[in-house]
């Protein structure tokens, strides 16, 4: 299988490798010569130091506006389109801010659905990033060569038939989705007050089964994590090292018992020492995130209201938070299952302890996510009240305002909607995973170009550390921007201090 | 643009003719059988093409010659008006009007007053605004080019 | 024959017509044929002054074989007036006739513009969309449907009983329906008929009893048309027949019932009569009345009323004829033609209370003067006043109810002739001076003018003048308890007042006051001021725009009797041509559903009015049934897959118009 | 060199859904790279536009395309791709329609950065920022793409010879679609790659539809009990599905909620929500103006429920003038 893809690129890359040497002589309009959706520059000053890089996210689609006027019930199904990777994310924050806006409260069945649905989605979803996406860098390593760096490399270095098992693995998972949302990008089935479809009797083995081998399939990835990662020192190493150490804030949704939870909960958010900063209901986020603009970018990037915007920076002095796995197991004091808190324990002991602030943590703590929403999906498909019949309360309410808030793979995601008496849009606005991760992805990507760039000099392999700066965060601009989702390709610009462009690398 | 159906409003549109009743030159008839066969999609591309406005002519409610087309017609036309109101398309732009056999007056009188409102509107002229819009196509690049700070610069 | 469709490029010949000058005159034909000959797929573009003229359609035909059209295009008048000519003149050359594609640039362009310059633009603009258009048109079938020879005439006054006859002695099956208790329409009630003064019953009852019993002929008094379903050739309709409470196949009409009646005395109003005389709740309306039978009038008679009657008549009568269980009946008949022939009613006087109607006894109707005259009248023929004294001075107003903005614009054609008639009467039967009030003479017709000039011998008063009121205001003790009329003789130009006996209204023609219903029951169309709209004021009067259906008589617009025979014959002669070639031609026009393509979503089904779209369960499609469907096209908009079709009103033929219609101003932006 | 045929896949204004479902191949991904060489797939690969510059132009067989195009930069990306590719594929509803996207044409690009960077209640913006095509930083210039103030489908943009449709499109179509691209029977240009038959005929719930329906009211679905069994517009719900090209194997349907119209129209219609409004209105109940209002007044967001995905494609394209 691998060959065709080898061959293929061999052939594009010798063309891209004299194409590139061609280029080093003709500097290309910035605009006009950029690719896809992520784009870097770099400033040097006369000493050819790097001054400022710049992360940007060059794209906008608007729909808090194009929201406006809509019922407010169609929202599920509308700001899935926000995100194809993660459109289960969307329509359950949706559709919790529907059960929020008409003041219902579904029945317990209709709970235990979407949270199995939930955690089935975050299960697969993570493995994605992990076996195709991000996984990559570390299961095939940062220096392999790039036609490597993918799932098919993946695939050859743990075996066709891990590679087979996760494909099929993935495939179950959305099967379930599917079962019950109709389709598993863009799922139909959330409604104010409950879900559309509910579990067959009949059907209730197959999901047990698929719960069951779903923990094995967790336990068996962080096995994979631990032997091809954590046995490897200089991927410790470079977790641990500096270029990739940021001290933010971090933010995430958690239980009663301060534990992870995807599908509901309170937001805590714990500051750089660890020490709990706040730990508020949904419905008060206004209250402590705001959103920065900058000219130089689509992204909105957050920070914490009470503590107002001080730039791109980290330590005390920031009001940057972070959210993803490494945030949301930085504010939970323990997991809410008992494999996954063996894992966490392991982790936190590896890292030295919270709050742990490498950002290429993050793909351990996804890891050790996958086992939390696998356990939590076994304990659902065992619990008797998953095939109940009463799935819908039916509002009654007269509509105003509903907040519906989850933990998406790439973070807290929040859904607000204003509307009139007869349940139509007003005013939306949406707070997506990777904008709480924006202001610490761009001090990361300046902080690995100021620490790797010196006298000028650029080479090849800057360009993949830049990357998996950012990378850690499986940062999804479909959601941040309404942009691109997935990895992002990206173009460096180095400009000298008259602004010239006296190199270009695309990675 | 006008759409009349055979049997009530585009004979009595004839009968103005025979009768010399002199109206705007403005509207262009376009004949059907019945009111309800104006299909939606008729007044869209009317529209898209470039009418300024556009009017249904049909018999009156009770007097259809096939029974209930008109009911039909109006049914439709009471949603579409809000679909193109959605659109940004001023009201006055469109109208469906009951006009009988014999009702040559009403015809000359309906034409006149509806050219009268859209000329106060102004032409609507769709074809010219999907050409603007397009312009955007290719000027982006040219804005770019344009602008000093991005001129090539040629290293070596 | 090959067919373009919009893939191949088709060879139009496009033909504009001069009209004479009623196109020429506004539009520059010339410029419009040169620029047609510039557009895509035109090979032949020419102007002439009368296309639809013989020599016209042979340059159709000639060029369809030296240029091989595919395509013709006739930028005439309204293809409501000419489609047919020139679909026939196409076909005549070799085309199929549905190639053809009319544009309308008379009605539409020259004769509703005066600016040459527009016209001129607009038939251009008009052309190009056939030009669009024509590419996408099919060769097309007529279709044929076969015509029920049988015939419905609906009004059993002079004009259907005209047509009535006309067919049966055709020898047609004619059902022939009147709302009455009897047959002969107003003109039963006249005494004598302008100008030849003949007795109307004279040349009427024979006309009567000659309908009551031909064998073609089912005649159907008391009754209604209450139901019409079907189209041309295949009309169903329902009759109500109300009920007499007697037998018809029992009673004789030898009226022993109405002599044994409760009441002794007769003591309400006779409708025939205008109530001016009274009758018993079982009557017969007047002696000729056809057919000759007594009918109960369920408002009077105390049977049916209360149920509670020595029921004297039903001891006398030896047929056993009567029976009071009787309820309305309703006949079931198939027609393939049906003529109309409802006939008028006669201007309200006392809508003009200034001429005194219903408030001075002396002031009467022409109608009611009628009654008066006739020897079966409720005077048995004298004119006198209420009191029984003879008037001496007698005025007849005439235009009451005619010619005037306050109430009926129109001229009800019959009321000069008429009042002469009565003037001539009235000074018979009473010696009296007559006056007529008039606002102009009109005296049309063989023999009318003539019949003026005799009057004015016989010493008849003329006044030109609109009478302004009449009162019973009297200024002098000799005027007392007459009748005082002011009117301006415009003639001397001085107002005169004239002191009378007896006034006489001459009331116009009217429609009937269920015009309208009847219209919607049988979907044919009104003018503005409710008489039935003939398909064309002078090509097709007899004609409406609903096939088979014709129209006869004063329900078209006021007419004499002379006028109605004669629209009768021209009806029943319409009827019969189509009974003749025993089938109609249906426009091609119809829906069709393409199968492959129907998902079976079932919204177009509730919509058809002629249940002509059926689901077929077993395939899960929709099907149309095309001897049913009449062509509105209103399934076709509504499909929201776009599954159905309409022959000669394609979507393709209709986008490709409005593209054609607006190409222009594209061009121009 | 390989003699595989050479497949593109790139991303517009989409949501990656469309690149989702290609990996929804599953077991199938591994099959289709066997067929063909891959050599752009931004998502998943690390082939760059200026590998695909050095290609000659057709040299690939067919490049997939998803998203809206919205940016200046998208533009000159699928102009490059149609350069470059033999047949262009509009993959996926945002391609084909305009998409969820293409909603944005109902209001102005202004409005959109308006609330974006200044109304949004969480933002922070006294002076006003907002994103710049070009903007300085101590004398640093950075440049953004423009946005288009009209979101445009595939083949409003370049020519395109075949559509994939859906939100997204399912796997089972990608591998047809596939299967009879590669085996060169090729379907006539511009024709869209699923039954050309409205959804209603493969929809489960078909038999459950009345012939003499007419509606009185429309109902929400948030609002009332869904039969799993009946028709949809039999319940008074508004339902896309007789409009609505079929393919998708009625899942929403499987998921008890109607068809909210992603396939697009069938070939025979230009203006898919024209062609819904024209049906359900037809079968409205009431006959006075008031109550056919009152009827409609049901449908809350026209333009939203008839053109969801088709509003950029659609006769009118984008709203005319300010929007409310």
């Amino acid at each position: 299988m691998q060959k065709p893809i080898r061959e293929a690129w061999n052939s594009a890359y010798t063309k891209a490798n004299e194409e590139y040497l061609r280029r080093r002589t003709i500097t290309i309009d910035p605009i006009t010569r950029l690719e896809g959706h992520g784009k870097i520059e770099i400033f040097l000053d006369d000493r050819g130091e790097v001054e400022r890089a710049y992360f940007q996210v060059p794209e906008l689609r608007g729909f808090e506006t194009f929201c406006i006027g809509r019922p407010a019930e169609d929202m599920p199904q509308i700001t899935s389109r926000i995100c194809g990777v993660c459109p289960t994310a969307h329509h359950m924050a949706a559709t919790k801010a529907l059960d929020d806006l008409y003041q219902v409260q579904p029945p317990p069945t209709a709970l235990k659905i979407r949270d199995l649905v939930y955690n089935a989605f975050m299960l697969e979803d993570h493995a994605l990033h992990v076996y195709i996406l991000g996984g990559p860098d570390f299961i095939v390593g940062p220096d392999a060569p790039k036609e490597l760096r993918n799932v098919v490399g993946v695939i050859q270095k743990v075996g066709v038939d891990v590679g087979k098992r996760v494909i099929a693995m993935r495939r179950r998972l959305r099967e379930m989705i599917s079962y019950f949302g109709g389709k598993v990008i863009h799922p139909v089935f959330g409604l104010p007050g409950g879900v559309s479809k509910g579990l067959a009797p009949a059907d209730l083995p197959g999901i047990k089964q698929l719960a069951h081998d779903a923990v094995d399939f967790a336990r068996f990835t962080l096995q994979v994590f631990k032997d091809v990662v954590l046995k490897n020192d200089r991927y410790l190493t470079l977790i641990t090292s500096d270029t990739y150490t940021h001290r933010t804030y971090y933010m995430g949704l958690v239980n009663g018992r301060n534990q992870p939870d995807f599908y509901a909960g309170k937001i805590r958010v714990v500051g750089p020492t660890g020490a709990e900063y706040a730990n508020f209901p949904t419905q008060h986020y206004l209250a402590y995130i705001s959103e920065r603009v900058e000219p130089w970018s689509y992204v909105k990037f957050c920070y914490l209201k009470p503590l107002g915007w001080k730039g791109f920076v980290d330590g005390p002095e920031s009001s940057v938070y972070a959210v993803a796995p490494l945030a949301r197991l930085n504010v939970a004091e323990s997991m809410a299952t008992p494999e996954a808190q063996k894992a966490y324990e392991e982790y936190i002991a590896a890292l030295g302890g919270k709050p742990v602030h490498y950002t290429l943590a993050n793909h351990w703590a996804r890891v050790i996510e996958m086992l939390q929403a696998a356990e939590r999906m076994r304990e659902l498909a065992n619990d008797p009240g998953l095939t109940g019949t009463e799935i819908r309360t039916i509002p009654t309410a007269t509509p105003k305002a509903g907040v519906g808030v989850v933990e998406a793979p790439r973070g807290t995601l929040i859904h607000h909607y204003e509307t009139d008496e007869r349940g139509l849009i007003r005013k939306a606005n949406l707070i997506v995973a990777t904008q709480g991760n924006s202001a610490r992805m761009a001090m990361g990507v300046e902080k690995s170009a100021k620490g790797l760039i010196h006298q000028g000099k650029v080479d090849d392999g800057l360009l993949n550390m830049i990357e998996m700066a950012f990378r850690a965060y499986d940062p999804c601009h479909g959601c941040a921007t309404h942009s691109l989702p997935g990895q992002m390709p990206l173009i460096v610009s180095i400009r000298d201090a008259s602004g010239r462009v006296v190199q270009e690398l695309r990675r | 643009m006008a759409f009349f159906c055979n049997w009530c409003t585009y004979t009595a549109a004839d009968l103005a003719g025979v009768s010399r009743m002199k109206h705007a030159p403005n509207v262009r008839i376009i004949r059907v059988m019945c009111s309800g066969r104006v299909d939606p999609q008729f007044v869209l591309q009317a529209f898209a093409k470039g009418a300024d406005g556009v009017l249904i002519g049909g018999c009156h409610i009770g007097d259809c010659h096939y029974v209930e087309g008109n009911y039909k017609a109006v049914r439709r036309v009471r949603m579409l008006r809000r679909v193109l109101q959605g659109m940004g398309i001023e009201e006055d732009r469109f109208r469906l009007e009951w006009i009988s056999a014999s009702e040559g007056e009403k015809v000359k009188l309906v034409i006149n007053d509806m050219v009268e409102k859209v000329r106060a509107l102004g032409p609507l002229g769709l074809p010219q605004r999907f050409q603007e819009w397009d312009e955007e196509l290719e000027s982006l690049q040219h804005t770019v080019e344009a602008s000093p700070e991005e001129a090539p610069v040629h290293v070596g | 024959m090959r067919d373009f469709g919009s893939n191949g490029t088709p060879r139009i010949g496009v033909y504009v017509c001069h009209c004479g000058t009623n196109i020429a005159g506004t539009v520059d034909v010339k410029a419009v044929a040169d620029y047609a000959a510039g557009l895509p797929g035109v090979v032949v573009s020419r102007e002439y002054k009368y296309m639809c003229s013989d020599p016209g359609q042979e340059l159709i035909q000639q060029d369809i074989r030296d240029h091989t059209l595919t395509r013709v295009i006739v930028a005439s008048c309204s293809p409501l007036l000419h489609e047919h000519t020139f679909r026939h003149a196409i076909a005549q050359g070799g085309l199929n006739p549905y190639f053809l594609q009319m544009v309308n640039i008379r009605e539409n362009v020259s004769w509703v513009n005066d600016n040459p310059r527009a016209a001129t633009v607009k038939a251009k603009d008009l052309l190009r969309a056939a030009v669009y258009r024509v590419g996408y048109h099919k060769a097309l079938e007529r279709k044929q449907v076969p015509i029920n020879p049988d015939v419905l005439v609906v009004g059993g006054g002079i004009a259907g009983i005209h047509a009535a006859l006309t067919l049966a002695n055709a020898g047609k099956k004619v059902y022939l329906v009147e709302r009455e208790p009897t047959i002969g329409g107003h003109m039963a009630m006249f005494d004598k008929t302008f100008p030849t003064l003949d007795c109307a019953a004279c040349i009427l009852t024979p006309k009567m009893s000659a309908v009551k019993t031909h064998p073609n002929i089912t005649l159907w008094t008391y009754s209604e048309v209450v139901g019409v379903d079907g189209f041309v050739g295949n009309y169903k309709i329902k009759v109500k027949r109300k009920p007499r409470y007697i037998k018809e196949d029992l009673c004789v009409g030898c009226m022993e019932c109405v002599a044994a009646c409760t009441f002794k005395e007769a003591r309400f109003p006779d409708e025939f009569n205008q109530g001016l005389s009274k009758r018993k709740p079982v009557y017969i309306p007047f002696p000729q009345a056809t057919p000759q039978l007594v009918v109960f009038d369920p408002q009077t008679c105390i049977m049916l009323k209360s149920g509670k009657c020595r029921q004297s008549c039903i001891e006398a009568c030896d047929r056993k004829a009567i029976d009071f269980r009787q309820t309305a009946e309703f006949e079931d008949i198939t027609v393939g033609t049906i003529i109309l022939a409802t006939g008028f009613q006669t201007f309200d006087a006392s809508r003009l209370p200034y001429y005194g109607y219903g408030i001075y006894p002396n002031v009467y109707t022409a109608l009611e003067v009628e009654r008066l005259i006739n020897a079966s009248g409720p005077t048995g023929g004298e004119v006198v006043l209420r009191d029984g004294r003879k008037p001496k001075a007698v005025g007849i107003i005439h235009c009451v109810g005619s010619r005037d903005e306050k109430t009926n614009r129109w001229c009800s054609r019959v009321c000069c002739m008429y009042s002469l008639k009565l003037a001539h009467l009235v000074k018979e039967h009473t010696d009296a001076t007559i006056y007529n009030f008039y606002i102009d003479m009109r005296t049309p017709g063989k023999g009318y003018e003539e019949f003026y000039d005799k009057l004015l011998k016989e010493g008849v008063h003329f006044i030109r003048g609109r009478v302004a009121e009449v009162t019973d205001w009297a200024r002098t003790p000799d005027e007392e308890g007459r009748l005082l009329l002011r009117v301006e003789d415009t003639l001397v130009g001085t107002v005169r007042r004239i002191p009378l006996d007896m006034v006489i209204l001459a009331v116009g023609l009217e429609p009937r006051a269920d015009a309208q219903e009847v219209r919607r029951l049988f979907n044919i169309s009104c003018s503005t001021e409710g008489f039935f709209l003939e398909r064309h004021p002078k090509l097709a009067p007899v004609n409406t725009f609903t096939d088979g259906i014709f129209i006869a008589g004063a329900c078209q617009g006021p007419r004499d009797i002379p006028d109605a025979v004669a629209q009768a014959g021209a009806a029943a002669a319409e009827a019969l041509a189509l009974i003749d070639i025993g089938h109609v031609e249906l426009e091609p026009n119809t829906a069709y559903i393409t199968e492959e393509d129907c998902s079976g979503c079932r919204s177009c089904i509730p919509l058809c009015p002629y249940t002509a779209i059926t689901f077929l369960g077993d395939k899960g499609k929709a099907s149309i049934n095309e001897a049913l469907c009449k062509g509105c096209g209103t399934c076709v908009a509504a499909c929201p897959s776009g599954s159905i079709r309409q022959n000669l009103f394609e979507d393709e033929e209709i986008f490709s118009e409005i593209d054609g219609l607006l190409a222009r101003d594209v061009a121009v932006a | 060199m390989s003699v595989k045929p050479k497949v593109a896949f790139y991303w517009c204004a989409s949501c990656g859904g469309c690149e989702e479902s290609v990996v929804d191949l599953a077991e199938g991904i591994l099959d289709l790279v066997g067929m063909v060489d891959i050599v752009f797939w931004p998502v998943a690969m690390d082939f760059k536009r200026h590998d695909v510059e050095a290609m000659p132009d057709g040299s690939i067989l067919v490049s997939m395309i998803n998203g809206a195009i919205r940016s200046s930069e998208q533009e000159e990306m699928v102009r490059l791709l149609r350069r470059k590719s033999r047949l262009v594929v509009a993959y996926g509803a945002c391609a084909q329609l305009g998409g969820i996207p293409g909603l944005g044409n109902q209001f102005d690009r202004d409005q959109i950065l308006r609330f974006a960077y200044e109304d949004c209640p969480s933002v922070q913006n006294t002076d006003k920022v907002h994103p710049q095509p070009r903007s300085r930083e101590n004398g640093r210039v950075v440049t953004l793409p423009n946005l288009h103030q009209v979101v445009r489908t595939l083949d409003q943009v370049v020519p395109v010879d075949y559509y994939l449709p859906g939100c997204p499109p399912t796997p089972q179509l990608l591998n047809q679609a596939m299967t009879r691209l590669l085996s060169g029977d090729l379907p006539s240009r511009g024709s869209v790659l699923a039954p050309d038959i409205a959804l209603c005929d493969q929809c489960s719930r078909k038999d459950s539809k009345p012939v003499d329906l007419k509606f009185t009211e429309f109902k929400r679905p948030h609002l009332s009990r869904l039969d799993p069994q009946q028709c949809f517009l039999a319940q008074g719900l508004v339902c896309m599905g007789p409009a609505t090209r079929g393919g998708c194997e009625a899942q929403c349907v499987q998921g008890n909620m109607p068809c909210s119209g992603c396939f697009g129209p069938t070939s025979r219609v230009r203006d898919q929500g024209a062609k819904i409004l024209s049906s359900l209105c037809s079968n409205i109940a009431a006959t006075s103006e008031p109550d056919i209002d009152r009827t409609l007044a049901t449908i809350p967001d026209p333009v939203g429920t008839f053109y969801r995905y088709s509003l950029a494609n659609s006769l009118l394209r984008k709203r005319v003038g300010p929007s409310v």
